[in-house]
């Protein structure tokens, strides 16, 4: 069977409930960056920050196949991965302004949100730079005999960092439960990926003898129940895989990228905004299937968008932490 | 050292860096810059933008994200007849290109018996305070600094930074050059035309008989802030700039130190192990029958960079907290 | 720190880190190994022979030729549940791990507001003389001991390495640990039974009230050997090992410095911007009002180590150059 | 055509002479290892060296294919490489011996022979580490407009490496005339090579969209048009290659490397050396095909093994390096 025609049979068999909950998650990815990048134009936000919107579907889609106990770890690009994983708003718009109550006292911001409690072992500002912390998480659900699942996200990008090939390799070779989930949203910062990369993406992992699959990443259905088949595989011993979830950025590759036209074009962007928005795409899926109506869909934004801005509020208004934290939790 | 005798202006340390790449590669056609995201992009912080309008992708070229690998490949290249340029984007990433610099770049000269040479230049960033977290706000030119065959360099103006990458692109040898990102919009008198500045020959800033504020990179300007507001207290300040770490220019150090009899190191790398340890090493060794109270050291506070503004803020050394720390050492308390 | 009871015994370096490796594995199931030919090799020096037939291959790990790989492993694993050692055969190939050590091990505390935790040991070597050559005789402790969030253990002798190996297996950051690669078959005594040896606390090997000789690592037996050539002319050295170079036992340093008002520091490390900076600094500091000549350093030369044996000996302090440099500093020239 | 078939019809067309020739070489190599196990034995020799005993073929084999202006990288088992690219016994052995004569002054050793004047940029100690530079010379190559190649040996054990996948991602896209030259002898130091690789060897390349090809690396005569026909596409521009080598070592890992019945059986050295020399395998193929004859291989080894003592002597006669020496060419 292919990959989508294997997704069809699998799709029907989903709890119609859990499409709407998938709904809903991508909702609060995409409502949480439209305030963030908020935050970033009215000047309350220290820094840049990498917003997920477009790309929602791989976050939810995946996570929604795991455990409240499995690893994930994230990118730059991470707020997607901490939200869909379980993470809380309020917690997290208090990270990104830098104050106590964020998830991580305000000292690790955006690019560092983690969230020990959902399994989040934290985004990262290295390109690449945690496919050996996902890799070693799996190591240790293995070692541990928990039947724990780690999931390592990363951008197309990272396929030029070594260490990736460095510890695919040993997880192919220890069959460790690790996905890796390669968000092939086409660019590395501003140059296209093409430009910088020879092959193609899955067979990087192929190299590896390692089960890989590609999916649309904008359509959750396809991202869900791939997710669900490779999980259930590694946390059955079967060993790691590798997930191309193709994919786009709606906005700058930071906040701050406003004019973009030298590397991409506005009618690109249009496309992929307007014919492949995965709430777009989901919502319109569940009507004409008869899973849920505007007045179900309407009412979680309502909901989703309350909540949204409670969170920046309580942000807002959190102290910052006190000065003597500054040489705190340098060691354990 | 070749003077310039053009006109004076002033430009951003971007444009002086960009000036001095474009005037190198027209110079010598051996010399490309290969980096992420360094053609149409110019670097994020567009500090090489137009470069690749002038001399194409050929010869500026956009990498995929493999900083180890694109430092090895300037190595083979060095080696072979070309001078290239290799740009990482943060300071913070030279962790990834340790094995290619110092196992191989800097030691194949030697190893080879003198045979092999390596000239390449690694433009890299330091410096924190801008709310980029702990990853992406590391000063490590320490760490180049320890290692035998390569030369360190750290400008701290616009005018020194063209001079000096001008140099560093003519040298036969590994160097890393570490411009603070926070200076790249920082204007400066750059005069046009040719000049190039001699490597291990410190800048005297600001001559002064009080103390002596040995400062580099991005801590050069935070020392004469703190010897203006010195001044308006009574006491004299020289400031001193070492310009590049490896070749040292000890004997300007030390004898600055004979003649205030007091010295600060400030620098924006870690405190503990860092350049502070070594410069004041050096101080306290060369000038240690002139000197009236121990060499004071400044460096960034011994934790990972925070996030959160109110944080950072603590951990870097300030016009105010040196100023405190020369007053402590002048007795002015 | 628990102090032992067995009876004495002499035994090799590597006995002692064998032992105490399979101790704290019997004593912790969550502790394993992993590296390059560990498992039935027992690494190329034959350290760890033996672990993998009480422990099996599942907690005594081949691994493929990946040293950041395996650091970054080593690391996801602590922050979930495990307490892993990671070997890295030689300490030249730090470089490699860079990334993972400082980027990622040093910072997930901080970064994460105290959250996760990263409890592992790196072991890994340094030393020359090995007729080695330039990439496999570094001692580069002096970068990680530059980084917030790390531990350096330097050991001396055999009793040191294996307490203070139980130590940091048993702390909750990571740890490097420098192994001088010249002493694994060195004896020493190690008494029977279980001691762990705190970090921080620095080692009086020899009181004295002339000179000071802090020495580190592989050059704590050259200072003791140089003590004892300067006993015969009747000079009296103080020898100091600190054991770790991060925490740091200041306060004996600048205690022992102000009571003989000279010292020296020696260590295998490059000298510029390496360790002998550091502990001269922070003695030059500390002591300042009590010494009587600026403090000396000894570190390796500042150049890739050499292969020809008569170039190599030349590079690395030894009894006789450290006596010439205390003969100096105590006026006896 | 599969390989061998390609093979086989381009052995037919290479000169007679040609195969004498490489017979030489890879004598002057066995030679060469011979005396350099003897120095170490006799504690002539400082340090441990690593021999290339049994792997001859391919050094030989791949720098027949190479012009002396062409590019090799080697590494800690370099001696073969070095020789095979045309460097003289009596600086190899000097540079052995740590005497200023050696190519390196003495300098380097073993693992660090650089031989710029046959376009050798020198063995590696770190391995994989000199992927970059033979991937950077290969580019400079092509920068400079000549039609240079760069041939970069590496064993299988450095596939673990991630620089590798960096820089061979790079020279695909690009095409740089780079042939990376795997030399599988089975085992990374003392474990078998298959208890640290996961998939199969070329596929590691293919990975990359490269260009690969498997050959029997004791059979020198596949080695050679093999690495004929890639250096030549490589040449023409278009692209890298890469090249697995079956081979073995016949000595241990380094001459000190003596008790080595746990990690490999006397039985599978046995059956490596009696039935797979390549020494033996060529001799005997140039006999059966009437290619040369018994008197002339005598009269090359009398050659080879009178040149190699000489040169032995040459070096053990030869002065140290004077101790001004140990500060000098740290900085160019
Ligand atoms: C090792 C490293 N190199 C470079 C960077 C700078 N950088 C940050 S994001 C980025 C592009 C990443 O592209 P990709 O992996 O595709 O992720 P995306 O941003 O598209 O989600 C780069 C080059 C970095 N953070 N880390
Ligand atoms: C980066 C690095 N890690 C480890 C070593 C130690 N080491 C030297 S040779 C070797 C095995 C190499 O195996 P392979 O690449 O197959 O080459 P072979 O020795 O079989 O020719 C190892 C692990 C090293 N020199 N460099
Ligand atoms: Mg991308
Ligand atoms: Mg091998």
């Amino acid at each position: 069977m292919t990959e989508s025609a294997q997704s069809t049979s699998q799709i029907a068999s989903v709890d119609r409930e859990q499409w709407v909950h998938l709904y809903e998650q991508m909702l609060k990815i995409r409502v949480f960056e439209t305030q963030a990048n908020q935050l970033y134009l009215s000047a309350k936000m220290p820094g840049l920050t990498h917003l997920y919107s477009g790309e929602e579907a791989i976050a939810a889609g995946v996570c929604e196949a795991l455990r409240i106990d499995d690893y994930i770890t994230s990118t730059h690009r991470g707020h997607g991965h901490c939200l869909a994983k379980g993470a809380r708003l309020d917690l997290m718009f208090a990270e990104l302004l830098g104050k106590e109550a964020g998830y991580c006292r305000g000292k690790g911001g955006s690019m560092h949100i983690a969230d020990q409690d959902t399994g989040n072992l934290g985004a990262n500002a290295i390109v690449g730079g945690s496919a050996g912390i996902a890799t070693g998480a799996a190591m240790s659900a293995k070692m541990r005999g928990t039947d724990q699942v780690a999931v390592c996200f990363f951008g197309e990008g990272a396929l030029g960092q070594g260490l990736l090939y460095e510890v695919m390799n040993m997880a192919s070779l220890w069959k460790f439960p690790v996905i890796y989930v390669c968000e092939n949203n086409l660019y590395n910062e501003y140059t296209h990926y093409t430009e910088t990369t020879a092959g193609t993406l899955v067979d990087r992992a192929h190299a590896f003898g390692m089960e890989t699959a590609e999916v649309n990443g904008q359509d959750v259905r396809e991202v869900y129940v791939t997710a669900m088949r490779l999980v259930e595989r590694a946390r059955a011993g079967e060993g790691p895989a590798f997930l191309v979830c193709n994919t786009y950025r709606f906005f700058g590759h930071h906040v701050g990228d406003i004019n973009r036209e030298y590397y991409r074009s506005k009618e690109e962007e249009e496309l992929w905004k307007t014919e492949r928005d995965p709430l777009t795409l989901l919502a319109e899926w569940m009507q004409a299937e008869g899973i849920t109506d505007t007045a179900v869909l309407d009412q979680i934004e309502v909901n989703v968008k309350a909540e949204a801005e409670a969170a920046v509020e309580f942000a807002l208004n959190a102290p910052y932490p006190s000065l003597d934290e500054v040489d705190r939790h340098v060691y354990a | 050292m070749s003077t310039p005798n053009g006109t004076p202006r002033e430009i951003s340390w971007a444009q002086a860096i960009n000036e001095a790449l474009t005037e190198e590669m027209r110079r010598d056609e051996r010399i490309f810059i290969i980096g992420e995201d360094i053609a149409e992009a110019g670097t994020p912080f567009k500090v090489l933008s137009g470069l690749v309008d002038e001399f194409g992708t050929e010869r500026v070229i956009d990498s995929p994200i493999s900083e180890p690998g694109i430092t090895g490949i300037v190595v083979g290249a060095a080696m072979t007849g070309m001078r290239p340029v290799v740009d990482i984007m943060f300071g913070d990433f030279i962790t990834l290109t340790m094995d290619q610099m110092v196992n191989q770049a800097a030691k194949t000269h030697y190893m080879s018996g003198g045979k092999l040479k390596v000239p390449m230049v690694m433009r890299t960033t330091l410096g924190a305070t801008r709310r980029s977290a702990a990853q992406h706000s590391q000063s490590l030119h320490a760490w180049f600094s320890h290692v035998p065959g390569l030369k360190v360099v750290v400008p701290s103006n616009p005018y020194d930074a063209k001079g000096l990458l001008k140099t560093a692109i003519r040298d036969d040898n590994p160097v890393a050059f570490f411009e603070d990102k926070m200076l790249f919009q920082a204007k400066g008198n750059v005069p046009e035309g040719e000049y190039t500045i001699p490597f291990g020959v410190a800048n005297i800033l600001r001559e002064g008989s009080d103390v002596t504020l040995v400062a580099t990179s991005s801590m050069v300007q935070v020392a004469e802030q703190a010897a203006m507001m010195l001044e308006e207290i009574g006491l004299s300040a020289e400031v001193i700039d070492p310009r590049t770490m490896f070749p040292l220019d000890k004997a300007t150090l030390i004898e600055s130190a004979r003649k205030t009899s007091r010295a600060i190191i400030i620098d924006e790398g870690y405190e503990r192990y860092g350049v502070t340890a070594e410069l004041a090493a050096v101080i306290a060794d060369g000038a240690f029958y002139y000197l009236d109270a121990p060499v004071k050291r400044m460096g960034a506070m011994d934790v990972p960079i925070p996030f959160s503004p109110v944080l950072e803020d603590l951990t870097v050394p300030t016009p105010q907290t040196v100023l405190e720390a020369a007053k402590t050492l002048c007795g002015r308390v």
